[in-house]
This record gives C-alpha cells, sequence and structure tokens, in this order.
C-alpha cells in the first residue's frame, strides 16, 4: 500500500542540490534588482513553472495586484531572471523568452501616445498579460489546495484485515422452469418421444413416487408392503404409492415376496 | 497534540498494514526516543483484544506476529464479496435435468438413448452436487447402472409442490399455454432460502 | 447461530475488502430473502462511524462508496511501516491535475495555453497510469486532440465524494471592473499606496 517510487523527475527535487551555475560558475553575484536571498533564488531559478510563475511571483513579491502591473519595473527585473536562466536551462528559455518579447511589446505600447480617436475602444494593453496571470494564479493555487487534500497512502490509509475461512466462491447458475422445460420440449422433439417412447398419460408423481420407493429399498433385506404406505398421505397418496410400486414391479426393479397366501408382503430393490 | 493511545497507534498500524506484524516491527513506528518494550505492546494488543469484544474482528498471534483479522463468523458474508458471476448451464445440462424429472427413475444409459448422444460425467456431477438429483437405486441389469431421480431441492429450487405441477409431456407440446397458474417466474425472483440449501 | 448486527457484517465486509464498497455492492452480501434497504446500510454505517469515533479508524464516504481508513492523525506511525516514503508529487503535475480537476474536459493544449509551458508526456502517463485521469473524449477540431477528464480513483484518493468537495476555484477579478478608469500612468509614477493593496 506504499506510493511506489514516482519517476524521478516527478518528485520535487532537493534543494540542497540545487546550484545556480552562471557560465559554469557558481553564482556570487546577484542581480542588483534580486531583492531575494542566495540560497532562495537557487530554489526559485529551480522551481519556476514557466513565464507566468515567474511573472507573478516578481509581482507578489512586491505585493503588487495582478491587475495593477508596473510594466517597466517587472519587464526589467523578468529580463534579468531570464538572462541567469539561458544560462541554467537552455531548453526553458524559448518560452520565457516569448514572455519577455510580449513584455517588450506592452511596454512600447504604453509608451507610445494614444491617438485620441479610438479612447472608447482602446484596451489596456496589459489586459490579456492580466488574464493569463489571473488565469494560471487560479489553478496554482488550486494544486497547491489539491497538495494539502489528505491524501491516501500519505495522510489516510486504507484499513484492511485478512478474513480467514472466506474463500471466492462460484455463484451457482440460476435457471427458470422455462428454460428447463424449454429443453425438455427441444429434446422431446428430437427424439420424436411422444411416438417412440409410448409416452401415456402418467401422473408424474408416480415417477416421483418410483424414486422415493426405490429410495426406502435395499437388496440385502426386505422391507414389509405396509411401510411404504402411509395412511396420513390419504386416499390419493396411498394410491399414488401403489401405483408406484406396481410400475417398479413391472420394470423389475425390486421383487416381491409372500411366502403363504395373507402373509405379510415384503420387497426388496433387485440386486 | 498528546499522543494517542499505544492500543490505537497499534490497530492503526496493524490495519494500515493489512496482514500480521512482529512487535520488532511494531517498535520501529516509534522515534527512538520513545520505543515502547515489547511487554507493553502485548498489554496494548490484548486490551485492543477486548475492544473487539463481540465485534467483527479480532486480534490474533500468527507465527509472523501480531494481526487484525475478521471473525470466522463473517465469513458467509465476506466470501460473497469476492462472488464471481454464476455461469449458464449447457443446453445438455438442463435437457438431462429435464429428462431425470420426467422419466424418473431413469438410468444414464435410458437418458442417452432419449437425447440420442451421450451424456458427459461432469453433467451427472454437477446435478449431483447442486443437489437437484440424486441416485435412488441400481437397475437390475449387467453393470448395475445407478437409477436417479430429483430431490426435494429440486421443486424447491423450482417452487414446486410436487413434480405433478409440471406440465405433462403433452401439455409440453405447447409450452406457453399449458398452466397459466404454473409459476414460470424466473428464479432471480424466488426468494434465496429455497435456493440455498 | 443469530445473526451479528448488520453494522459488524458491514465492518467485517469493508476490512476484508480493503477498500470502497458501494450500498449496491453491499447489498450483494445478503441472501436475497434479507437484503438490507439502502438507508439501513446507511444507519448501520452511521453506527459504525460512531463507534469508531476516537479511535484510529473512521468510515468515510468517497467517490466509489464508503471505506473504513486509518484517520491521519496516526500518519506519522503508520507511514514508518514502509522503508519508501509516498512520493511528492511535482508542482508541474499538481498543476496539470489541477487543470483537469477543475476545467474538464480538456485538452493537452489548452492546459499548456494556461500554464505557459507545456506539459511533458511523462506527467500525462504518471497520471493515467494511476488512474487519476482518462481521456473522455476528442476535441472536434483537426488532430481531434484527446480531451481529459478526471475518474473515481482521482476522487477516491484525495479523500472526496465528488468533485463539488475540491475547494473553490479563486474568482477571476475584472480588470475594466476593478479600475473603471483605467490609469496608463506609468505604474512607477504612482504613489506607492496605491500599488501596495
Amino acid at each position: 500500500m506504499t506510493e511506489g517510487v514516482e519517476a524521478a523527475e516527478l518528485l520535487a527535487d532537493d534543494p540542497a542540490r540545487l546550484r545556480a551555475l552562471v557560465r559554469g560558475e557558481p553564482l556570487k553575484e546577484l542581480p542588483h534588482d534580486l531583492y531575494i536571498p542566495p540560497d532562495a533564488l537557487e530554489v526559485f531559478l529551480e522551481t519556476f513553472e514557466g513565464p507566468l510563475d515567474l511573472l507573478l511571483y516578481l509581482i507578489r513579491r512586491q505585493n503588487l495586484d495582478v491587475l495593477d502591473i508596473p510594466i517597466a519595473s517587472i519587464t526589467k527585473q523578468y529580463m534579468e531572471y531570464v538572462e541567469l536562466m539561458k544560462d541554467l536551462r537552455l531548453e526553458l528559455a524559448a518560452e520565457y523568452l516569448v514572455m519577455a518579447a510580449m513584455l517588450a511589446e506592452i511596454k512600447s505600447r504604453m509608451l507610445l501616445p494614444r491617438p485620441p480617436v479610438d479612447e472608447e475602444e482602446d484596451i489596456d494593453p496589459r489586459a490579456e498579460l492580466v488574464r493569463r496571470l489571473q488565469e494560471y494564479e487560479r489553478y496554482k493555487t488550486a494544486a497547491e489546495d489539491l497538495d494539502v487534500l489528505p491524501r491516501q497512502g500519505r495522510d489516510v490509509f486504507p484499513a484492511a484485515a485478512p478474513a480467514p475461512g472466506a474463500e471466492p466462491r462460484q455463484r451457482e447458475p440460476e435457471v427458470s422452469l422455462r428454460e428447463l422445460l424449454g429443453a425438455l420440449a427441444e429434446v422431446l422433439g428430437r427424439a420424436e418421444m411422444f411416438t417412440h417412447h409410448h409416452v401415456r398419460k402418467e401422473a408424474l408423481s408416480v415417477r416421483e413416487r418410483m424414486s422415493r420407493t426405490l429410495e426406502q429399498l435395499n437388496s440385502e433385506e426386505f422391507t414389509a408392503f405396509a411401510d411404504l404406505l402411509n395412511p396420513e398421505e390419504g386416499r390419493l397418496g396411498v394410491v399414488v404409492g401403489f401405483l408406484a410400486i406396481l410400475e417398479l414391479i413391472k420394470a423389475s426393479l425390486i421383487e416381491l415376496v409372500q411366502t403363504e397366501p395373507f402373509a405379510p408382503i415384503y420387497l426388496r430393490a433387485r440386486a | 497534540m498528546s499522543e494517542p493511545p499505544l492500543k490505537f497507534i497499534l490497530e492503526a498500524a496493524l490495519l494500515a498494514a493489512g496482514g500480521p506484524l512482529s512487535l520488532d516491527h511494531m517498535q520501529t513506528l516509534f522515534p527512538a526516543a520513545g520505543i515502547p518494550e515489547k511487554p507493553r505492546l502485548k498489554e496494548a494488543l490484548a486490551e485492543l483484544s477486548q475492544d473487539y469484544e463481540g465485534r467483527a474482528v479480532e486480534v490474533v498471534e500468527v507465527a509472523s506476529g501480531w494481526r487484525i483479522q475478521v471473525r470466522s463468523a463473517y465469513a458467509d458474508w465476506v466470501s460473497r464479496l469476492w462472488e464471481e458471476k454464476p455461469g449458464r448451464y449447457s443446453r445438455a445440462l438442463l435437457e438431462t435435468l429435464a429428462i431425470i424429472a420426467y422419466r424418473q427413475p431413469v438410468t444414464r444409459g435410458e437418458i442417452e438413448e432419449i437425447r440420442g448422444v451421450s451424456v458427459s460425467t461432469s453433467i451427472m456431477r454437477t446435478l449431483q452436487e447442486r443437489g437437484w438429483i440424486r441416485t435412488v437405486g441400481h437397475r437390475d441389469v449387467p453393470g448395475r447402472p445407478a437409477m436417479y431421480g430429483t430431490s426435494r431441492q429440486f421443486l424447491d429450487y423450482f417452487n414446486l409442490k410436487s413434480l405433478d405441477q409440471l406440465p405433462t409431456l403433452m401439455e409440453l407440446k405447447d409450452l406457453d399455454q399449458v398452466h397459466p397458474e404454473l409459476d414460470l417466474r424466473f428464479p432471480e425472483d424466488v426468494p434465496a432460502e429455497t435456493e440455498q440449501q
């Protein structure tokens, strides 16, 4: 029930391993505008999740509102970081450079005098950037919130207990009476039993009773005839029992013994 | 936060582990400064055991240590957790069962004669294990083949009072018209007591 | 033997399952004649929950049903059961997951647009292998990119019953509403008080 090892790259890196290197040299001097301690810089450089993240950081560091970005100073600081990052993580630089270009564009647009005619339609050149920053910040915060939710295997653990004696069971198939009768109708049709097996209108209870009577008998000892007929079953029950015995005798499944006329009749299964 | 009672820490560890833990292993759960002695652990396990009196679980000592397990009295319910979906019976099995019901007592040879094909041993075994048919005697011919009949469970399962409630062979020709009063519900609807005995 | 209380049967099943069980699944543990109604099950789960008050375990409802779990207060001890510490997830992975959770269905391109950086294939693979996200369809644009959504396992893993239980997403402020008269002076010129809000 452990979490398992995640791919190494997904694990947060050990901050102790991080060293900010500039052109192969450990970073000694910090850019003038970076008001953060050197250790923190090293970590930050490695952990920015992209240009939006870096921009947000720069804005938040100065306690500024996303809606009110001082474009000129933020752009300057951003460029300094990008310079640093270019030395560290070249493959990341492209996305950061696109942002740098965007910032430069906004800055230049804000420097230009606005043509008075489109005063009404004029939109803040920062608007799109603000929208993206806000949008990104929402999910950045959501990710932080997600990270502190109680998690299985980290904060809470599934409780399990072995259950000796409880074995997986194969459930018995279900059969409907309709299915059963359908099967019989089919086999009868196939075997043409109606002619071949000279079916009479025979009470099924007689056949059932034949099974039961046979079970009661064995070949070793005799059973009294009277014991096979139970008066408590009523007239019909006795008749069915009697018919069953006759059928069994006819089928040579049991034998009947009577030592002398009117003596008790005994039955046993044919050995 | 004050530390929870030792017995609950052990309860947490045993249930999270989902299997036995040795006393040595239990000791590794504690910071070096507060490792409980083994007698203390045993004491806590005994307390836990007492707490579980009457519950579904128990604390038992097994070869590799202590574990919390579900009491065997609950095996019936727990087993159904892993129950596999029921399969379906083959046509051959249903035909065999129907022939036994209608022609009992009947030998396997007679069933084969009616069906026109041989009846596999596994079908006969399945029907007997299910408790629907039984051997009711032996035919007095060479080989003394067993004769089969249906059982009480068979009637119960199909919700019949007696075999007479089955349509006669003649009536079977037109299945849908017969016995409107006959209970042709599917077994899924039949109360379980009749299914499981 | 008389039947044990329902809450203990559920306790046995939940612990034996070692994971969440839905009410439907719980009902299958009982023979057809005695299937408890869902309100009865919920009642029994509530009783069990009460029994667990103060103990190391708790009964919680998550997306795929109810489960018994060791409370987070015991994580310190329990996590020492295993040598390996649970993996911490990178911010990139968590941000990607958050965007999928809140914005689903969402394509990889849309995730990249929000984050401003590309999303690595290994992150998407990890999220899928963990069973937290799945492809829920394809956007009807050239290339038909896959759209992703979160799964039930995602909710289970984060101890949630439904997506509604996720922390609320920060509100977006409208630039025009906050600053009706947009001040396009160089922000450097703006008095510091207005910057610090």
